[in-house]
């Protein structure tokens, strides 16, 4: 194991090594060790940040016809860190009559609740925060404290657009909650474990070849869940001014602002590991740092087409996200897991090429059938008119 | 193996039409009459290939094609339930699965299918028609469908089981079971326009007069059943149980047993195929739709009587040698038989409408195959019951055409006239051609037109066996028969097809659907072919160069062969038979040819009283009415009904009431105010004081309610631990 | 590595159950009260687990029982609290002791 | 005085004082912010009887889906009930006493039991076998039946609550 095949561990290694050196408990060890692993993690991820807010400037710049960001270092690439400072800066103000714990509560919730899940994310081979058995549960945990946050906001902030923004939210979040985790238990099943390690090291085949409905329904309930276009009707600044964040200033309103962008990223990340095959790749097991350059490719697509959905689509009406949720994609989740978990049995597991051309089979069945279906439900036909038909005389 | 599942099977498919009909299909028209069309087809199927199986297995009469399963457990046996195939069961599989397939494909177009619901027609009475609007805006009066269309067609797919039951099984029993859903399900065909009282009549008359026979019948087959204790065929006709019957002597004036079983059989059939005492009934069935009447009185009923006795040859002949005197049941046979023959013959002379002189001679042609069988001519009776059912199925199923067109032309003219009374028809023969023609074929097969015709063959057949058995007065009496079949038959086609239009119905009819001229066409083939299955080796000139296959293939059935004895041929029944058919034919022309309209029947002037005599059919109804009925109505009402049910049935259960009623009010009074209301109110009473006690502490809190359980709880908890612990 | 007895986790339980039960018992505010019936299942909760964590972990027993006791915990909250809003609806009031319409 | 202890001991205090605040404090919003950090103790203490899976159960289940509900609740019928009159109701000592009364003498009984405090853990620190935890509940012979009533049970209870919720088209229902 040489630093360049895989820097992250040789690095551990070392220091490990060094404190041990010190004379060291083997449990202070392990809980420093880890102490260091989660400290780096979460600087990693709020620095990310910084580059992912100037990706983002830029494109949206250059989706609108824009230049976007230029003024500040080579590309406008320093403009992040200048917005920073600013808020930074900037006067803490915390409004009358907030209701004080869950005001200062919610930001750090935002952003913990992202941060958290970068804790079971396998970023290669060797690299992971912690394995722990039941990874996608404890994803689905931590969204929930993410909910706790902006509900706390929405109240803390005695500000009526505040609540109704937290609602909206609240509301929007639970709802795709419920088709994501159904659809999250297709991976589940396919790879036999709720870790995410074993999630990855399964795939041989990428899940997304092996339910891409699935895959579908998991990156639309992904970009609800972290709520921005199209489904930002949380800050929909027309509507209710900017949502649960209105109250805030400096660098709270900067921890909601980290925390949307972290947040993104996150769910790419997710979806690369849970749908793309993570981190696997040609001579990935040999070379664990080319795990990292797989990963981060794959979550950088993922992130794109994100991206591109935001820059490009409309705002959908509050009526319009439930309907969608609760008549298209909970029904599409429930069928498409159950066949799945039909075909899977059925399906035996030697043969890849079979299986492969079974579930496309499949998929492509729901998605033409659902797709009729829809076309047929949401085509809006003027009601046929009803006349009466003369009774037959002699019939009984 | 195949081929038994396959006998097993062929029953099953109109079975199951009828249920399906009957249960779901009877709302849709088209789908219950492909329901009832598939199950006919069905059958027909199997039965063609059993047929020709059969056929082509060799000693088929000695060793027939027998598959049964136990079915009840009676004592300490089991009644079988079982299939039997041999020569007699094919020959009458054949015909019966042929004419049953017509008529449900006749049926189709007979009940006017895909015509529009009548204006006013109501279920229970014949359609009425429609008018209809055309596209030039004048509107005329159409066909309309039947209303009960699907019901019908329930029904005959019922008949159709019933009769393919009775023909293919192998035991008295299940023939009679047949027997009886076929009695049942001509009652419902018959009585079909239900809204109609002469239908109703009719019906009931039909069924109770069968009814009469067919109790004897029952009488005649449990006798059999107790003496040899079986009833399937393959051990009733066994050589040692035909000893049985024959040695013993019954009760009933100095018969035999066989004798005597043979008779009460011979009366079933009687009221079956309405021979003589009992003939009343089949006339009046005409009530029915036509294909009702081809079904009864060609294909299935009336046949199903011949073929039992046929069937029980073996045991109304036991103990008969031929050439010798004949067994009491085998006279009374040829005598009735004969009898019938001739007194249907003259009957049929006098009747203007279409379907009635058809249904007498139906009945005299039944008496024909009775009477055969009387003198013993097995295989010509067999015979004659095959062609006869092909050519009176073409005739019925033509002159429901002929009446069809007749009620197409009362339609589109509006005149109030009987479209089955013959003398409103004529010169039909260039409007309806498909009719004409194969009705004519029909006729001359019936009036037994030499050479061509089956009738011709199966009748010389007849009147051979009887001439050379040597029994003159039968010989002399069917010879006669047939004269008048002959001459009545020429009135019939003269009348309705030749010369002049009597009314302008009649110029107005036209041709049937293919679905009605189809099955005559398929039919008026059969009519003439069949006969050249049965052309005697004797015969002059034609004699061998057909072999006589139906008398061997079906003669076998009798061991040594009855009537075929009889090598020598004499030419006398057969030049009889030829004049008689063509004398009679001629007669027929030259008298009927002239008639024009509204002019009464020639024969009128020529018989005068006796004419009326037969008009009115010998006044048999109006005697039955007066030696039967009125007596029963009179034991009904006054007898039974006045005095044994009101006065003293009734007044026994009055005092019975009235005792009831006393004692009743003596417990209201004594026990049950006084004691039973009292405790019941004061229970209500206490009850209710309690609740006002009570209520107080339902403060409706639940919190309340929790803090006292707990408190409770918590006091015993305490308590049970302290004695437990035994610190108490 | 592990020294903690049993009767500590036994005790957390009653203790969480009590305080539970007494917010059931005498809080006015029904949804007060649904919060206390939450301690109380958790406190069954505390309760299974341990027992099952210390003397049955062979069987599955009690894990089936807190996974049924956290279906039973989900489904009395959305009733109740449904209860509870349509209650609010009609009579405006979330006061248990206003909801006293089957007084005797 | 091992760490585990005082982790306990730190996580089951602070429990017991949330879940005082929870029925204790007047304003129901602080009460149910008490009850979360309530159920995260639990949890934790989920976590110390080394049942990872019911943690993050309880994460999910109670502060993710019932705390919200709660919340809900609670924001939902706001100003009934002014926040400074008494939360408590007039017979609010009996129900103390009773409780306490509970209480101890739960523990007193418990007092007598022989293996109350013992120590030695049966499961190992793997924490629990969730497989064998699904082939209990899908096997016949094991917790098919009420794994399947419970089921049906959550099915009654979401039509329920949203029929019972839901707003009567026109006018009060």
């Amino acid at each position: 194991m040489s630093f360049i095949t895989d820097p992250v561990a040789f690095l551990a290694n070392w220091l490990q090594g060094l404190l041990a050196g010190w004379g060291l408990s083997a449990e202070w060890l392990n809980f420093l060790m880890l102490l260091i692993g989660a400290v780096v993690l979460a600087l990693l991820a709020l620095f990310w940040t910084i580059f992912l807010i100037w990706v983002e400037r830029k494109g949206i710049g250059r989706f609108q016809e824009r230049p976007g960001p230029n003024r500040v270092g080579p590309f406008g690439l320093f403009q992040p860190f200048a917005d920073m400072l600013k808020i930074f800066t900037k006067e803490l103000i915390t409004p009358k009559g907030v209701d004080w714990v869950p005001y200062n509560l919610a930001p750090v919730l935002i952003v913990a609740s992202t941060i958290m899940i970068w804790a079971v994310l396998p970023f290669n081979s060797t690299t992971s925060g912690t394995n722990i058995s039941i990874g996608i549960l404890f994803v689905v945990a931590i969204g929930s404290l993410g909910e706790m946050g902006v509900i706390f906001g929405g109240w803390g902030s005695n500000n009526k657009y505040a609540l109704l923004g937290s609602f909206r939210v609240l509301a929007q979040l639970i709802s795709y909650e419920v088709p994501m985790v159904l659809v999250l238990l297709i991976p589940v099943m396919l790879s036999g474990s709720m870790a995410l390690n074993e999630v990855v090291n399964s795939q041989h085949i990428w899940n997304i070849v092996l339910a891409p409905v699935a895959g579908l329904i998991y990156f639309i309930c992904l970009m609800a869940e972290n709520s921005r276009a199209p489904f930002d009707l949380a800050e929909a600044d027309s509507e209710i001014v900017a949502g649960v964040n209105i109250e805030y200033s400096g660098l709270k309103f900067g921890f909601f602002y980290v925390g949307d962008f972290l947040h993104a990223f996150t769910m790419a990340l997710l979806f690369a590991t849970v749908f793309l095959g993570g981190w696997r790749g040609p001579y990935a097991e040999q070379y664990p740092i080319l795990g990292f350059v797989y990963y981060f490719l794959k979550t950088w697509v993922v992130y794109f087409v994100n991206l591109w959905m935001r820059f490009s689509l409309p705002r959908f009406r509050i009526d319009q996200m439930m309907a969608f949720n609760w008549k298209i994609l909970t029904p599409m989740a429930l069928v498409i897991l159950m066949t799945t978990a039909l075909l899977d049995k059925l399906l035996p597991a030697g043969q890849p090429i079979l299986r492969v051309g079974g579930f496309l089979v499949l998929n492509v069945i729901l998605l033409v059938g659902i797709s009729l279906l829809l076309s047929k439900l949401l085509s809006r036909r003027p009601r046929p008119v009803v006349a009466p038909t003369p009774r037959p005389v002699a019939r009984r | 193996m195949a081929t038994e599942i396959l006998i097993w099977l062929i029953p099953l498919p109109p079975l199951v039409a009828f249920f399906l009909i009957a249960l779901f299909a009877n709302r849709w028209r088209g789908l219950s009459h492909y329901l009832a069309l598939s199950g006919a087809g069905l059958s027909w199927l199997g039965s063609m290939v059993v047929f020709f199986t059969a056929i082509s297995r060799e000693e088929l009469s000695k060793n027939p094609i027998i598959s049964s399963i136990n079915w009840l457990p009676t004592a300490d046996t089991w009644l079988k339930l079982g299939v039997q195939v041999d020569p007699l069961t094919v020959v009458t599989l054949f015909f019966v699965a042929w004419t049953v397939l017509m008529i449900f494909i006749y049926s189709v177009g007979y009940h006017n299918y895909g015509q529009p619901l009548g204006d006013h027609d109501h279920p229970g009475l014949p359609p009425h028609g429609a008018h209809l609007k055309d596209e030039h805006g004048h509107e005329h009066r159409v066909p309309s469908v039947e209303p009960m269309y699907s019901r019908f067609f329930g029904f005959v797919a019922l008949f159709a089981f019933g009769m393919f039951t009775l023909v293919l099984t192998d035991n008295l029993l299940a023939l009679y079971v047949g027997w009886e859903i076929m009695g049942l399900c001509s009652y419902l065909l018959i009585g079909f326009w239900f809204g109609k009282d002469s239908a109703r009549k009719a019906a009931v008359k039909a069924f109770l007069t069968t009814r009469i026979g067919d109790m004897f019948m029952l009488i005649g087959l449990v006798s059999l059943y107790k003496i040899t204790g079986s009833l399937s065929y393959s051990q009733i006709f066994s050589e040692a149980s035909l000893q049985l019957l024959t040695s013993n002597a019954s009760p009933i004036m100095g018969l035999s047993w066989a004798g005597f079983i043979g008779l009460m059989l011979f009366i079933g059939t009687v009221g079956k195929s309405a021979q003589f005492p009992l003939h009343v009934w089949l006339p009046d069935a005409m009530e029915g739709p036509t294909p009702v009447s081809a079904m009864i009185h060609a294909a299935t009923m009336v046949s199903a009587g011949v073929y039992l006795v046929i069937r029980f040859f073996p045991i109304i002949s036991a103990g008969w040698v031929p050439g010798e005197a004949l067994t009491t049941t085998m006279t009374v046979m040829a005598f009735i038989g004969a009898f019938t023959a001739l007194f249907a013959a003259t009957i049929a002379l006098a009747q203007n409408d279409i379907k009635r002189v058809l249904a007498y001679s139906t009945i005299s042609q039944l008496g024909y195959m009775v009477a055969a069988l009387g003198v013993g001519a097995y295989g010509a009776a067999a015979f004659h019951l095959v062609t006869h059912a092909f050519f009176k199925a073409l005739l019925f199923l033509g002159s429901g055409s002929v009446i069809h067109g007749m009620e197409h032309g009362v339609l589109h003219t509006g005149e109030e006239i009987d479209p089955q009374d013959m003398y409103n028809m004529g010169g039909l023969r260039n409007k309806m051609p498909f009719t004409f023609w194969t009705f004519l074929i029909g006729g001359l097969a019936l009036a037994g037109f030499p050479l061509v015709t089956a009738g011709f063959w199966s009748k010389d057949e007849i009147l051979t066996g009887s001439f050379s058995g040597g029994f003159m007065a039968v010989f002399i009496t069917l010879a006669l028969a047939a004269l008048l079949t002959a001459f009545y038959t020429m009135r019939q086609i003269t009348l309705t097809f030749l010369g002049q239009p009597r009314t302008h119905s009649a110029e107005h009819a036209h041709e049937s659907k293919w679905t009605m001229t189809l099955p005559l066409v398929i039919l008026s083939v059969f009519a003439v072919s069949v006969g050249w299955a049965g052309i005697p080796k004797a015969f002059p000139v034609l004699g061998g160069l057909i072999p006589p296959w139906f008398e061997e293939f079906v003669g076998s059935m009798i061991e040594s062969g009855h009537g075929e004895e009889v090598i020598s041929h004499s030419l006398v029944p057969l030049a009889t038979s030829l004049v008689v058919s063509l004398g009679g034919l001629t007669l027929g022309w030259l008298v009927y040819s002239k008639v024009k309209s509204g002019q009464p029947d020639p024969l009128q002037k020529a018989l005068g009283k006796i004419y009326s005599v037969l008009k009115n059919k010998y006044y048999f109804d109006e005697l039955y009415q007066f030696l039967i009925i009125k007596p029963a109505f009179w034991l009904a009402t006054s007898f039974t009904s006045e005095w044994l049910d009101r006065s003293i049935i009734d007044g026994i259960l009055h005092s019975f009431g009235r005792f009831g009623l006393w004692v009743g009010r003596g417990l209201r009074n004594w026990f049950d105010i006084p004691v039973v209301n009292k405790t019941g109110d004061s229970l209500a009473e206490g009850t209710r004081g309690l609740g006002s006690v009570l209520r107080v502490i339902q403060t409706g809190r639940v919190q309340q309610y929790m803090v006292i359980a707990i408190a409770i709880l918590v006091l015993f908890g305490t308590i049970f631990f302290l004695f437990s612990s035994g610190l108490l | 590595m592990n020294s903690i007895p049993m009767s500590w986790y036994l005790v957390f339980s009653i203790g969480l159950f009590c305080i539970g039960l007494f917010g059931v018992l005498a809080r006015k505010n029904a949804v007060a009260i649904i919060m206390g019936l939450e301690l109380m299942l958790n406190a069954v909760n505390v309760n299974l687990l341990a027992f099952w964590s210390y003397l049955y972990a062979d069987g599955m027993s009690g894990l089936v029982f807190v996974t049924i006791v956290f279906a039973v915990a989900a489904a009395e909250s959305a009733v109740g609290l449904a209860l509870i809003i349509s209650a609010y609806r009609r009579r405006n009031t979330v006061i248990a002791e206003d909801m006293n319409v089957l007084k005797g | 005085m091992t760490p585990m202890q005082i982790v306990f001991l730190l996580v089951a205090s602070v429990t017991l004082a949330s879940a005082v605040m929870v029925v204790s404090t007047r304003r129901m919003f602080h009460a149910a912010l008490w009850l979360i950090l309530t159920l995260l103790g639990v949890a934790i203490l989920f976590a110390l009887l080394e049942s990872r899976f019911f943690t993050i159960v309880q994460v999910v289940v109670y502060v993710g889906a019932i705390a919200i509900l709660v919340l809900f609740a609670v924001m939902l019928t706001r100003h009934v009930m002014s926040e400074d009159q008494p939360q408590l109701n007039r017979s609010w000592w009996i129900a103390s006493l009773a409780t306490i009364g509970l209480f101890t003498g739960m523990v007193l009984v418990m007092r007598t039991w022989p293996i109350f405090t013992t120590t030695q853990r049966a499961v190992g620190p793997g924490g629990e076998d969730l497989q064998k935890l699904g082939f209990a509940f899908v096997d016949p012979s094991g917790f098919m039946i009420p794994f399947e009533i419970v089921s049906v049970l959550l099915l009654a209870a979401l039509i329920g609550a949203v029929f019972i919720a839901a707003e009567r088209k026109g006018g009060k229902g």
